[in-house]
């Protein structure tokens, strides 16, 4: 019987592109005293770091964990560093909660960051590799033919994708954290950027972002003692699969949809569209937002495009509002992106995502993916204490 | 309500105090750290046959002992079981268009490549995954899932042991096959049409 | 036997990095020629300067000029010198404690071979002509009345 | 706390694959590891790995290595950029939650592509300790001529160390560096590599890989004649910053041990992964290892450094100590970073 988990504490920095005012340990300081701060604790509270963030060769620093242990408060305690690509971020956050919910822990500290601005991720993310042929041009490369196969299948509109990049902006404007704040953005304007990998135009991409996220969890009674709400933790899981093997469903990938099912499992979640009040996916490219909710399981397979066209994912008047923080799409400091996600969900069911709040949100989903859509960490967070 | 990000945590908000010395000095804001590392790249044992094969144009795939599976390149493994493939097929350079990106920025090391380019997931005869491949000598626009395709290759005076002999793939203009048995779709459709569950 | 494949992998990239106050004053301070440390709430000083208490992790900002002497704790000699770094020619490294400073810091000894090294001796500070803040600004340490 | 065992494990290790991937490497291990105990992939209930981007000359390496598990159907499995002893904790942990029986371990590394010594200065602090370059010797010789000079360790006691892990090693196949011969004379005989070190206190690197499985309570009993059984396992971190460090200590193995319980009972055997003869010396006195103790019976880590893997093969190798009831009480060692910066302790017993 795993112990009940909360999230005690948020924190966050300004996503921008160059955080020019810090220092690495300056940056994943100010989002780690942020979630102590709404945790209303101290370093001398936690008990173990968990820290998380994509390749190494993004910052240039070999376990950067280890020379940023002063810096975050784990000198005398166990710090763990995940790396499981892009969904790295959620899967941080799922092992920081392992800990807690094995009962090894009371309070645990974890951290996603990524300071994109000290290199280049497209340099990063293409080493080169002797022998072979380079034509990989970055991540959109890979998934724009995921996404045309995704629109084959559907005979989804070709602007759902502007659509979703549109809304995405939009609610960025409504958290001061997101790093896109394109206050005169039209729609006409996003299906005019230019295309870069078709059908990817590039208002439909993420931005390179430097950025921290933070959290800090809790047990129980740590839960019961926070004097702000707390988000309780009612389903985490992790699920991975290989990136090419024959008849691999890349569109819905089976991990992704045993992932959903897990978790919604755990959390006693059975009509997911209804019970679910905001939703956090990791969209780094528009069309995955449909594409997303239909292997969730938010909808019917092939549906997924409509509710983007109805609108009910948007915070103003949708029922099953998505990226209310504005998303990927608008703020991507990959090893913190996911973070992120399991973040805003956490502040929504806390009644704490301000301007972006979603009224009355009491359950939650966070999602991330990585790799070639391969690695999955999901959770659900809820107002109230899960039951089982 | 989250804190406002324009306002540091308290704990953060003390300002350095200086040596007079550097009172009125331009501060440091940033500092280049160059990297350089060395490694000696070696391909591994799958991937040596494979390209060694290359130097006599020919494409080597390697076999599921599971289920016979082929896969190119190969890597030594099959990752749905974790299983060693010691055994390579020799497989003819032709093949068909899986999935495919039409990209209009340039690559970093590649100013040879002109944009747009269609990159693509190559689906050899008798492969059974496929792998990305330049398609060139057609209208971008005209490039589709299911195209007929064989490589072009480099001059033999030319070749070497890399997949860089082909240069990329042009239509063969035989039949499209069909979207429902092309790209990832092939294997399904593969089983289907052995009698077995995919 | 197929042919042996191998070959060269050269991963390069001259990484950018933003300092922060702490660093970058530390930084300022080499390119005007002075090495600071940082103080902590016991009145000790640590150089180089972190922007936190090693221990308890609080914030540290009263930044103090030590040096440019210090006490040679520990050395070795480094023969031949590693590729990348700022220095061309067989030297010393050394663990430093400036004056003024509880803590030692990583830096070169430029001395003509390990003879020339003694834990508790006295060294210090040789700068660069040219100076652009950063570690390197500082050339190494020497014997204290060395005349390089 | 639910009782959890290794129950299997397996590993190789040269000192340069020169033909083989790492998840060529792989493929065999793993399959050994889990074949031991008659188990598949479909038999694993999570799965924990950990390697390193900056040995692979490639970011994302895990991903490709995930070919060598045979993740189809998905499996529930995540990543540490870390050695794996430390995918092994996180594999308890999720054991101790419950809901799986078993979990499946491995971390692999190659250093021969690159220069190891020099890979590691991206490994400091990167403003002020890595543009120096220092390499992995020359700062691991700052820190021997502190112990030596203090008097913490004599030049007599780190060549006995030297020659413990070059004897023990002459029995075990795994090791690249061994001798039968070497002798304390012959030791303080070698010319340093890095004044005060010799060749022989320096961790000899190697390439390799290993896997373990791991299985709780009933499940251990019934796949493995005799479990070792996992007491307590911790890992503490210290400091980075050189500096601000007691160079002659590792607080943080003392820390650890204390908190998997070492000293509760005599120890059998210890395994410590130390990639230097001083830092042998003082984990021997961090985990109060006492003259009952036979340390490093393999040649330990001084006899093969496999990067990343270096501790999950210690406790791999501590473990067999009880499968083969060789040892009914056994420590294995992990360690991370500058100076032992971070430790990880597992003791285990059969029973």
């Amino acid at each position: 019987m795993a112990e009940r988990t909360a999230v005690l504490g948020v924190g966050q920095t300004k996503y921008q592109t160059t955080r020019g005012d810090v220092s690495l340990p300056g940056l994943v300081r100010e989002a780690a005293y942020r979630a102590l701060e709404d945790a209303e604790l101290g370093w001398d509270d936690i008990d173990a770091v968990v820290v998380g963030k994509a390749p190494d060769f993004f910052e240039g620093v070999m376990q950067p964990e280890l020379f940023l242990a002063e810096a975050l408060g784990a000198v005398g305690k166990p710090l763990l560093r995940v790396h499981t690509a892009g969904s790295v971020g959620g899967s941080t956050a799922v092992v920081a909660a392992s800990l807690v919910q094995a009962g090894i822990h009371r309070r645990v500290l974890t951290l996603g960051f990524e300071k994109q601005s000290e290199s280049n991720a497209t340099w990063a993310l293409s080493l080169p590799q002797p022998f072979s042929v380079s034509i990989n041009a970055g991540a959109g490369g890979y998934f724009s033919p995921i996404i045309r196969q995704y629109m084959a299948r559907t005979n989804a509109p070709e602007l759902i994708g502007c659509m979703v990049a549109f809304k995405d902006r939009q609610h960025a404007l409504r958290n001061q954290y997101a790093h896109l704040q394109q206050q005169d953005l039209t729609f006409d304007q996003v299906v005019e950027s230019p295309m870069l990998w078709e059908p990817i135009r590039f208002s439909e991409t993420c931005p390179s972002s430097d950025g921290a996220c933070a959290l800090v969890l809790g047990d129980e009674a740590a839960g019961d003692a926070a004097s702000k709400p707390v988000a309780w933790i009612h389903g985490a899981a992790l699920r991975s699969e290989a990136n090419n093997f024959p008849g691999r469903d890349e569109v819905n990938p089976q991990a992704s949809r045993d992932c959903a099912d897990d978790v919604f499992a755990q959390a006693g979640i059975t009509d997911r569209r209804a019970e679910i009040d905001e939703v956090e996916i990791y969209v780094p490219f528009s069309w995955y937002e449909p594409m997303w909710l239909e292997s969730l399981g938010f909808c019917e397979i092939g549906d997924g495009w409509k509710l983007v066209e109805e609108g009910a994912t948007h915070l103003d008047g949708g029922d099953l509002p998505v990226n209310c923080s504005g998303g990927v799409l608008s703020s991507n400091p990959i090893g913190a992106s996911g973070m992120i996600r399991f973040a805003e969900a956490a502040l929504q069911v806390r009644g704490m995502a301000g301007d972006h709040q979603v009224d009355g949100a009491r359950k939650a989903f966070g999602h991330a993916y990585g790799g070639g859509a391969q690695y999955y960490a999901m959770w659900i967070v809820g107002s109230d204490k899960p039951t089982s | 309500m989250s804190a406002d990000p324009s306002i540091p945590p308290a704990a953060l908000s003390g300002e350095v105090s200086l040596p007079e010395k550097l009172a009125d000095v331009e501060p440091v804001r940033s500092v280049r750290t160059p990297i350089r590392l060395e490694y000696d790249f070696i391909p591994g044992s799958a991937s040596s046959g494979y390209l060694n094969a290359f130097a006599d144009r020919k494409i080597l795939g390697q076999q599921s002992p599971v289920d016979g599976a082929v896969f190119v390149p190969p890597r030594g493994v099959d990752p749905r079981h974790g299983a060693a493939t010691p055994d390579y097929v020799e497989l003819p350079d032709t093949g068909h268009v899986g999935g495919f990106c039409v990209t209009r920025l340039p690559i970093p090391g590649r100013d040879d490549l002109e944009i747009p380019y269609v990159s693509a997931w190559i689906h050899l005869d008798g492969a059974d995954i496929g792998f990305l491949g330049l398609v060139a000598g057609i209208d971008t626009s005209e490039v589709r899932m299911g195209m007929r395709v064989r490589a072009v290759w480099k001059p033999d005076d030319e070749l070497g042991c890399t997949a860089e002999n082909i240069l990329y793939w042009e239509p063969t203009g035989e039949p499209d096959i069909p979207v429902t048995a092309a790209g990832t779709n092939a294997w399904h459709a593969k089983q289907a049409a052995a009698g077995e569950p995919g | 036997m197929a042919e042996r494949l191998r070959a060269d992998l050269v991963l390069e990239y001259p990484f950018t990095r933003t300092t922060g106050p702490v660093i970058g004053a530390f930084l300022t301070g080499l390119r005007e020629g002075i090495i600071l440390g940082i103080r902590r709430p016991d009145g000790t000083v640590l150089c180089p300067p972190t922007e936190y208490d090693p221990e308890s992790s609080e914030p540290l900002t009263d930044l103090v000029e030590v040096g440019p002497g210090g006490e040679l704790l520990s050395w070795t000699w480094v023969d031949p010198p590693r590729s990348q770094s700022p220095w061309d020619q067989p030297h010393g490294l050394g663990l430093i404690r400036l004056d003024g400073a509880d803590t030692p810091m990583v830096h070169g000894l430029l001395v003509d071979g390990p003879e020339g090294l003694s834990v508790g001796m006295r060294v210090t500070a040789r700068w660069r002509p040219e100076r652009e803040g950063h570690i390197a600004d500082l050339k190494g340490f020497v014997p204290e009345g060395a005349d390089q | 706390m639910r009782d959890i065992a290794v129950v299997s494990v397996a590993q190789h290790q040269e000192k340069a694959l020169t033909h083989t991937t790492e998840v060529e490497l792989m493929v065999p291990i793993i399959n050994e590891a889990r074949g031991a105990v008659g188990l598949t992939q479909d038999d694993i209930g999570f799965t924990c790995s950990g390697s390193s981007d900056f040995l692979a000359g490639q970011a994302f390496s895990f991903v490709h290595t995930l070919d060598a598990v045979g993740a189809v159907p998905p499996i529930s499995e995540s990543h540490v950029e870390m050695d794996g002893a430390w995918a092994l904790y996180e594999a308890w942990v999720k054991l101790q939650i419950g809901g799986v029986d078993t979990a499946l371990v491995y971390s692999y590394g190659k250093s021969s592509p690159g220069s190891l010594r020099d890979v590691l200065s991206t490994q400091l602090d990167p403003y002020y300790l890595g543009p120096l370059w220092p390499d992995a010797f020359s700062m691991a010789a700052l820190q021997a001529r502190i112990m030596l000079e203090s008097g913490a360790v004599s030049e007599q006691r780190l060549a006995e160390i030297a020659v413990r892990s070059l004897n023990g090693a002459a029995g075990n196949p795994l090791a690249v560096r061994s001798s039968a011969e070497a002798t304390v004379e012959s030791v303080l005989a070698e010319a340093p590599i890095a004044d005060p070190l010799r060749p022989s206190d320096c961790a000899a690197s190697a390439d390799g890989g290993v896997a373990v499985v791991l299985a709780a309570g009933d499940r251990a009993r019934e796949l493995c004649e005799r479990p070792a059984w996992i007491k307590g396992i911790d890992h503490r971190i210290d400091p980075h910053q050189p500096g601000v460090r007691d160079l002659t200590r590792a607080p943080s193995a003392e820390m650890a041990a204390a908190q998997a319980g070492a000293s509760a009972d005599r120890l059998d055997a210890a395994e410590l992964a130390a990639p230097f003869t001083t830092q042998e010396h003082i984990l021997e006195l961090e985990l109060g290892l006492g003259n009952g103790t036979a340390v490093n019976t393999s040649g330990g880590a001084l006899a093969g450094h496999t990067m990343m893997a270096a501790g999950l093969m210690r406790i791999a190798d501590a473990a067999r100590q009880i499968h083969d009831e060789q040892a009914d009480r056994v420590l294995g060692h992990a360690a991370s970073g500058l100076y032992l910066q971070q430790n990880l302790v597992c003791v285990m017993e059969g029973e």
